[in-house]
């Protein structure tokens, strides 16, 4: 089709350019009730699972429907909420910070109708559109990264691994019997982006084979220094290998060193690591953001590998599920996964979620790692 | 379809929303392209999309590329440029770019902004987006470098619209909901999120840094944007002087008029509200006490942890000296491990125009720009020379709320003009008195 | 006396036993010399040893200087060289090494074997000792090289009496007081560290290893020899089974007619005992009830801390499935930092010949003195190579026992045969579905 | 004098000689209501601040008096115990793990006396001899190290620390007042004998300046390779020096990486640290070794330094003293000091104890250092 120009002309790049304006400015998008009430709030309730009130000094209250949604979203599915966010909520709606859907009314009035239209809609294969849930002493959306929808490095699917674990669990997403809110997150490689490493589970892509050397085109691709650097564990070095009968500068990998963390491959594309029976799954789980009660807690490694398998990696959401439901049975009221582990134990922590401990969840990695052994004669049998 | 996708189409059952059914969707939406839009990348797109998914989902392995450096022209980041290693199977995604559109605060929006949006993308990209990125923007997932300019252009002209960050930039702050629809909003996130990321535009757009830099901002202790554990500098609302106590909402949890945490437990039966252990035996700080129907705070000893205003949101409520801790240098794993932030300021007012805070940022960057590796974020410079060195920098006196414990090492790094008559000695005056 | 030491002697006053006066006392005696003993080193040797103490209260340094090799034939360890850095001034102590006396188990003495080492010890060196050292051995302080040998002869002919060790040895091992008095020791410490002691003579008395190795043997959890703290290998009772309930003597506890926990608080009045407060809340995996006056235990979950024993030891008691669990790595802080002892076998059963603890001891030595390098204790080997590799080594099945918390990093050095397919992978097939 | 041979030949060092044959055994010297009831016994009781009855089985009971000593010991001394144990308890007695010395009876009858004849034991200056103390929640003896009276390493001395800090604390020995027992240790230097590193309070002697260079020796009585492979910090290189017009082979200290560790200078003698104005004294506080309650702990470092002030170290007992005190009046009965000072948080504990926090109590050493900062928005003003 034609070329549409926006006005832009590449030839005066700087002709009439914008820049540096920055993000719209919040208080554009504030529906009158908040913009009203904003700082005044009194108190909130949650009505029933997805369904918050808050009340404002005022007496205003705004009335929250939370849907969940795959953030991987077309604009058609952008264009169907904005449509119901004007049918009920006079335009206005907001994403969570967990990529859940907010439609706000000011009324109570409103609630049951949009909550009608809502859990109606649903996919062609079947699924909700827009469940509604996630609040509350229950599970809540997956924050997630790309995976093989768009990113280099992932060692597993993101939208996939999601989809298939909010399966499994959606009746807690519906649900709030729970002891303490769990949150689900996923990173699709070490870079972590999403930052799982504070969540009550979390899913990791990890592969565990070192790097491919693509010798041949090597140093034509990558800057061989910056390669080396890029190894934390110093398992690279320069080398010259003979390629066709040439000799080409290249690197060498001191297999038995990598950890597997692809940093090299990020920073050059002759050092692939992906691999179909390398790359898999880990499990973390214990970890918490909030302040509340116990300070925040990093995840630790429970499940040390399971494989891809696709479309639904049932060993993975065989595990979370485990997880789950052995937390729900046992914990106390407003108890973290992580704070119920460290209070049973996590001998017991094993024991109860039929996980199996190996070896490769002793920490080795650097100094720390020893503070993570048992220094003391206190333990369960 | 043009590609057959049974792997991936069995994700379209189940009640989670299916990605696959939104993406089949719209593929079959741009074939019939009902609007006639004239579509500035390859219309099948989303068909090569599935296809190439589909293909990942058989052998077990990403088939995207290294990205090369595009962007849009005096930009450092916002782009992040993508192709693919298949791309005569999949022309269409064959240049596969993402662009990240810098959210607004608290993700507030209206639908004519986002159609707008819809609008453009439907235009000049896949019409595939992740709503939201997890640092926080928009993400406009697949175009091809000839769109890129165009896109920026009219987003900064027609839609008041700028891009976020990438590279080795300020990356797109984001916020809590906060003041906004929140009552526990020590302070108002999204007014000093919008402050900051407006003040520092060119450190936001520029490569200058070492490597990325990220502010979050949560409005109390309960972290609801995760900034603890995902920003190099984590703003933390908190409050310095007492909480507040209405003794008869105490009352009405205690008879079972309210109920506990607003309601967040009631899936499951777990038997009558117990203040004494469910508010006062929970307590971190064990400064509550509840006696004869009164609920009592020693508040110089609380810490602030959220439980039990969270427990009894009607009774309870943050004070009235206000403020936020800052604390940094969390980040994901790569390259030494996780980190979360370190407490580097317990409290400072959040009053505009944020001089204070500014000053404070300001001396971090000064510091790191100057001293941090090629790559090594703000958390690996501070593990590697130091917390007490970010301290004197940010001339911040020492205290004992900046660790959780004091060292077990004894091994101090005394300065030589912390020692009494320096280092320097003269050998053979301490033989005189020492013999070999 | 031939120094004046007017800074010392100020350490003759305040009610603690002084050294100062000891010393004083005892270098008038050996002046006065009323037994007429032929002093195999110099007579005057604790008025200059006084003499250099007051020198550095004055100048505040050491006047010691490195020992050399002494020793005596055919042992690597046991002595400890010492010259003077001021011979001319304290001719007396120009030599001044120090004998390590391997201790008795539980340090238990009589006066008949006191007074021998007492009569070698004036004849042959200083008089002066330390009772004990920090590993546990009696050290004589202080005699010339020509002594050492005539020391050993007379030690190991007359008293059938060996030295300890020092160097890259096993050192002398210790234990608690354990069976012989105490109500709370699962194992016989006396009789494992005796045995272990006796088999390892060579290892004690002959450097092999990379560094000094330490055994120390706690009866119980309490740690009455701090073995977690400062033991290669530290060796603490414990037990399987449940612990013993006296429901009747719990009664006597809660009724005040028994002292709570020994009468070891009763400087102070606590107030009358609260079973509740003081038993139950502080059990740290609360697995304590106390209802309708009785004790009940849920000893799956004990950790048995020995708090609820050491508070009633009159009501309960150990159980009777006796052993203990094996810690390996504790050290003092040169170089990494100190560490304190990991957890390596959980249980074991301690019974004569105690060949399973053997092969453990025999297993870790294999392995460090194969891996370690010169001065690396075992705790830095194990930090270095990691717990999963000593495990390994000892053929131990790792366990969630094994950690306090598994790791939080996901950096798993996979191995090559763990992982499907194996390593070795074609690049040139990988870019058949991969293009560059 | 004239030299007593023992009989051992020097021409002939092996002719009958014993070795290997290890320290007496053990239950020579058991008292016989030892031997009898070993393993055995029932319960104990402390009867009074140094008394302590174990009652068996069988109905014996033996009751045990301990009494503080300074374990640097005369000959003397040790025949004057001896002479005690005779008279009182058959010749039998025993030391304990912290250097007490325990006298033993199998009779109540036999306490009274023994306990006047101990108390009224003096020495000239004034002193206790045999001071009864030393049981359950108060203060018992401090295990520790040579100092200046052997060692070439320490940073003060070991012995006059001990004297001042334990007439600083006697009431405490001779009383249980406090909520839990409080283990007192010290080491003269960071080679640490006798492992202070878990104790309630540690009195640790401290360099503060770097090793002097003696060039012109330093080849000749140094393995050089062994100097620099000791520092833990890579402070030290290899480097030629004139001296005296003469190059000669030496090393070089980067002074600003170094932490006074000593380590080079046990391996090299040419290295000296010791200073008068450099060395002294660094407190740590809240270790502990038992698995009681809580598990075994590393103290902290709470006073970065004080000096060297003999003979009595005033700021350091002082500081001391002000922890003891400040423990005494906030603590739980059971609490150990690490475990209170975790309950109140560290920030309290300072400002409890009166003492200052400064820059050097953050840790910065290696990568566990970041594990002790604060991760938490917890914290009390
Ligand atoms: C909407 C949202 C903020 C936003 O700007 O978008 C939000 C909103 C509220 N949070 Fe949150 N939290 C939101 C993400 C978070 C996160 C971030 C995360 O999970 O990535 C956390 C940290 C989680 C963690 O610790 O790992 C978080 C930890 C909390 C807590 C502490 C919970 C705890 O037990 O530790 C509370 C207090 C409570 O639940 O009573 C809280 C309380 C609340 C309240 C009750 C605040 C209020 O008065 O309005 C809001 C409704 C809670 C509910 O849904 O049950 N919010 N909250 C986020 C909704 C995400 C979602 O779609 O599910
Ligand atoms: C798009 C996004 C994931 C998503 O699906 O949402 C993303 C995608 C990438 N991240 Fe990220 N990161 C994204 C948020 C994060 C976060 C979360 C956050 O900001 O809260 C983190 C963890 C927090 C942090 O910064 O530590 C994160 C930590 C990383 C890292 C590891 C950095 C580190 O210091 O450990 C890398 C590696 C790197 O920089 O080379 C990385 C690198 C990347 C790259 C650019 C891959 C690369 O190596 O070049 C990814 C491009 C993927 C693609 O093609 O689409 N990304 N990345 C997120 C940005 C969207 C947005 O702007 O909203
Ligand atoms: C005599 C004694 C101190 C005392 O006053 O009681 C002692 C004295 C010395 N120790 Fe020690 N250590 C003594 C028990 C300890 C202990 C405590 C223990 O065994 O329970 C430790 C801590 C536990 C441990 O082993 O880690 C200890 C950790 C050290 C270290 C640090 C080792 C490390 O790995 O961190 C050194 C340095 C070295 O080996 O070079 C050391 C070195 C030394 C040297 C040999 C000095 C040197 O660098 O050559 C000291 C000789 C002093 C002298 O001239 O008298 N000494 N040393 C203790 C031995 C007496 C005995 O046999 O009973
Ligand atoms: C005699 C001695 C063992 C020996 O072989 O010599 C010993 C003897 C007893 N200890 Fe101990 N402990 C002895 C050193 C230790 C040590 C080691 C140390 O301090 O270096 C510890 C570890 C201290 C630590 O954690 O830092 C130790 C931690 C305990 C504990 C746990 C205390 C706690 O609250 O954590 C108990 C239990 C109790 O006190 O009820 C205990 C209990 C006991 C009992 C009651 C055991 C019994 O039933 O006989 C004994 C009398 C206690 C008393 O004196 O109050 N013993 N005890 C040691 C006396 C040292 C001294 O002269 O003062
Ligand atoms: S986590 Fe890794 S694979 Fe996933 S989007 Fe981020 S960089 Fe890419
Ligand atoms: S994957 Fe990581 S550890 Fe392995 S070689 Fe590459 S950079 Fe090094
Ligand atoms: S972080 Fe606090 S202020 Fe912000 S939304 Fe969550 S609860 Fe409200
Ligand atoms: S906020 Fe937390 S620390 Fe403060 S009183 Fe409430 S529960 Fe206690
Ligand atoms: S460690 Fe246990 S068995 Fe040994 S003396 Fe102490 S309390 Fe008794
Ligand atoms: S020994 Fe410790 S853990 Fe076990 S029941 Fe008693 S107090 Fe609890
Ligand atoms: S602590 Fe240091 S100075 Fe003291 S005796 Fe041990 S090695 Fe010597
Ligand atoms: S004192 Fe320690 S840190 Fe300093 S140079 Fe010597 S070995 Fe290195």
């Amino acid at each position: 089709m034609a070329f549409i120009s926006s006005g832009y002309d590449p030839k005066e790049p700087m002709k009439n350019r914008v820049t540096d304006i920055g993000p719209r400015k919040y208080d554009e998008f504030y529906p009158p009730v908040i913009a009203k009430n904003k700082g005044k709030w009194l108190y909130h309730e949650i009505l029933e699972p997805g369904i918050l009130v808050h009340v404002a000094e005022s007496g205003d209250e705004v009335y929250t429907i939370r849907c969940g949604g795959a953030r991987l979203m077309s604009t058609s599915l952008i264009r169907e909420i904005c449509e119901i966010a004007e049918k009920h909520c006079d335009g206005y709606l907001r994403f969570t910070t967990r990529n859940n859907i907010e439609f706000m009314v000011d009324d109570k009035g409103k609630v049951d109708a949009l909550k009608k239209d809502l859990s109606a809609r649903k996919f062609a294969g079947g699924s909700y559109k827009f469940p509604i849930g996630g609040t509350g002493a229950g599970i809540t959306n997956i924050v997630h990264t790309q995976g093989w929808i768009h990113c280099h490095t992932p060692a597993t699917d993101a939208s996939g691994t999601v989809k298939a674990t909010m399966d499994e669990v959606f009746s807690d997403f519906q649900n709030m019997r729970l002891p303490a809110p769990l949150r689900i997150s996923m990173a699709c490689c070490l870079n972590m982006c999403g930052a799982v490493h504070c969540s009550d589970i979390a899913i990791l892509g990890y592969h565990r084979k070192p790097p491919m050397l693509d010798h041949e085109w090597l140093d034509k691709l990558c800057e061989i220094p910056l390669a080396i650097a890029a190894c934390p564990t110093g398992a690279i070095k320069p080398a010259k290998i003979e390629v066709k009968g040439q000799e080409v500068k290249s690197v060498a990998v001191k297999n038995e060193r990598c950890m597997f963390c692809g940093n090299c491959y990020t920073m050059c594309p002759s050092m692939p690591l992906s691999d179909k029976e390398g790359d898999g799954i880990v499990l973390m789980a214990g970890g918490k953001v909030s302040n509340r009660i116990s300070m925040p807690k990093f995840s630790k490694v429970v499940v040390g590998f399971l494989p891809n398998n696709t479309p639904r990696w049932p060993e993975m959401t065989d595990a979370i599920k485990k997880m789950v439901e052995a937390y729900a049975a046992d914990a106390r009221k407003y108890e973290r996964l992580g704070e119920w582990a460290e209070r049973i134990g996590w001998e017991r922590f094993f024991e109860k979620c039929e996980l199996e401990f190996t070896h490769h969840l002793i920490d080795d990695f650097r100094d720390p790692a020893y503070y993570t052994w048992r220094q003391s004669s206190q333990f369960k049998f | 379809m043009k590609h057959a996708t049974p792997l991936i189409d069995q994700l379209e059952t189940g009640p989670w929303p299916s990605f696959v059914s939104d993406m089949k969707h719209q593929a079959e939406k741009r074939a019939k392209n009902e609007e006639n839009i004239e579509f500035q990348i390859p219309q099948d797109v989303v068909e090569d999309l599935l296809g190439i998914l589909e293909l990942s989902f058989n052998d077990g392995t990403t088939h995207w590329k290294h990205g090369g450096i595009v962007g849009v022209f005096g930009y450092g980041g916002g782009v992040i440029g993508r192709y693919c290693d298949q791309p005569g199977n999949f022309p269409g995604v064959a240049h596969f770019h993402t662009m990240r559109v810098a959210q607004p605060g608290g993700k507030f929006y209206t639908s004519k902004y986002l159609k707008e949006i819809c609008d453009l993308w439907d235009l000049r990209g896949s019409g595939i987006t992740n709503m939201h990125g997890s640092t926080g923007d928009i993400i406009f997932l697949g175009t091809t470098t000839p769109q890129l300019e165009e896109i920026f252009f009219e987003l900064t002209h027609n839609m008041n619209q700028d891009l976020g960050g990438s590279g080795s930039n300020l990356r797109t702050p984001a916020d809590c909901i906060g003041q906004a629809r929140c009552e526990y909003a020590c302070y108002d996130t999204q007014a000093l999120c919008y402050d900051l990321t407006q003040e520092y535009q060119d450190e936001l757009h520029r490569p200058a840094f070492p490597y990325k830099f990220k502010f979050k901002f949560d409005g109390c202790p309960n972290g609801c944007v995760a900034s603890i554990a995902r920003a190099d500098m984590s703003f933390i609302g908190t409050w310095k002087d007492d909480i507040k106590v209405d003794q008869e909402a105490v009352a009405a949890y205690v008879g079972g008029e309210f109920a506990p945490n607003a309601g967040a437990h009631s899936g499951r039966d777990w038997g009558a509200f117990d203040i004494q252990k469910e508010v006062v035996a929970l307590c971190p700080s064990e400064c509550i006490k509840y006696e004869d129907g009164k609920l009592a705070i020693n508040n110089r000893e609380c810490v602030r942890c959220m439980h039990c205003i969270n427990v009894m949101p009607r009774a309870l409520r943050i004070g009235d000296e206000r403020g936020l801790s800052i604390l940094a240098g969390a980040k994901a794993p790569i390259l030494d491990g996780a980190q979360m932030g370190s407490l580097v300021v317990p409290f400072v007012k959040a009053e505009e125009p944020y001089d204070e805070i500014k000053e404070i940022v300001e001396g971090i960057w000064d510091w790191w720009m100057e001293e941090g590796k090629n790559r090594e974020r703000l958390g690996e410079l501070m593990k590697r020379q130091g917390l007490q060195k970010l301290l004197e920098v940010l001339n911040i006196k020492p205290d004992a709320r900046h660790v959780q414990e004091p060292r077990s090492n004894p091994y101090i790094f005394w300065k030589e003009d912390e020692v009494e008559g320096g280092w320097e000695r003269d050998i053979d005056e301490y033989r005189k008195h020492h013999q070999r």
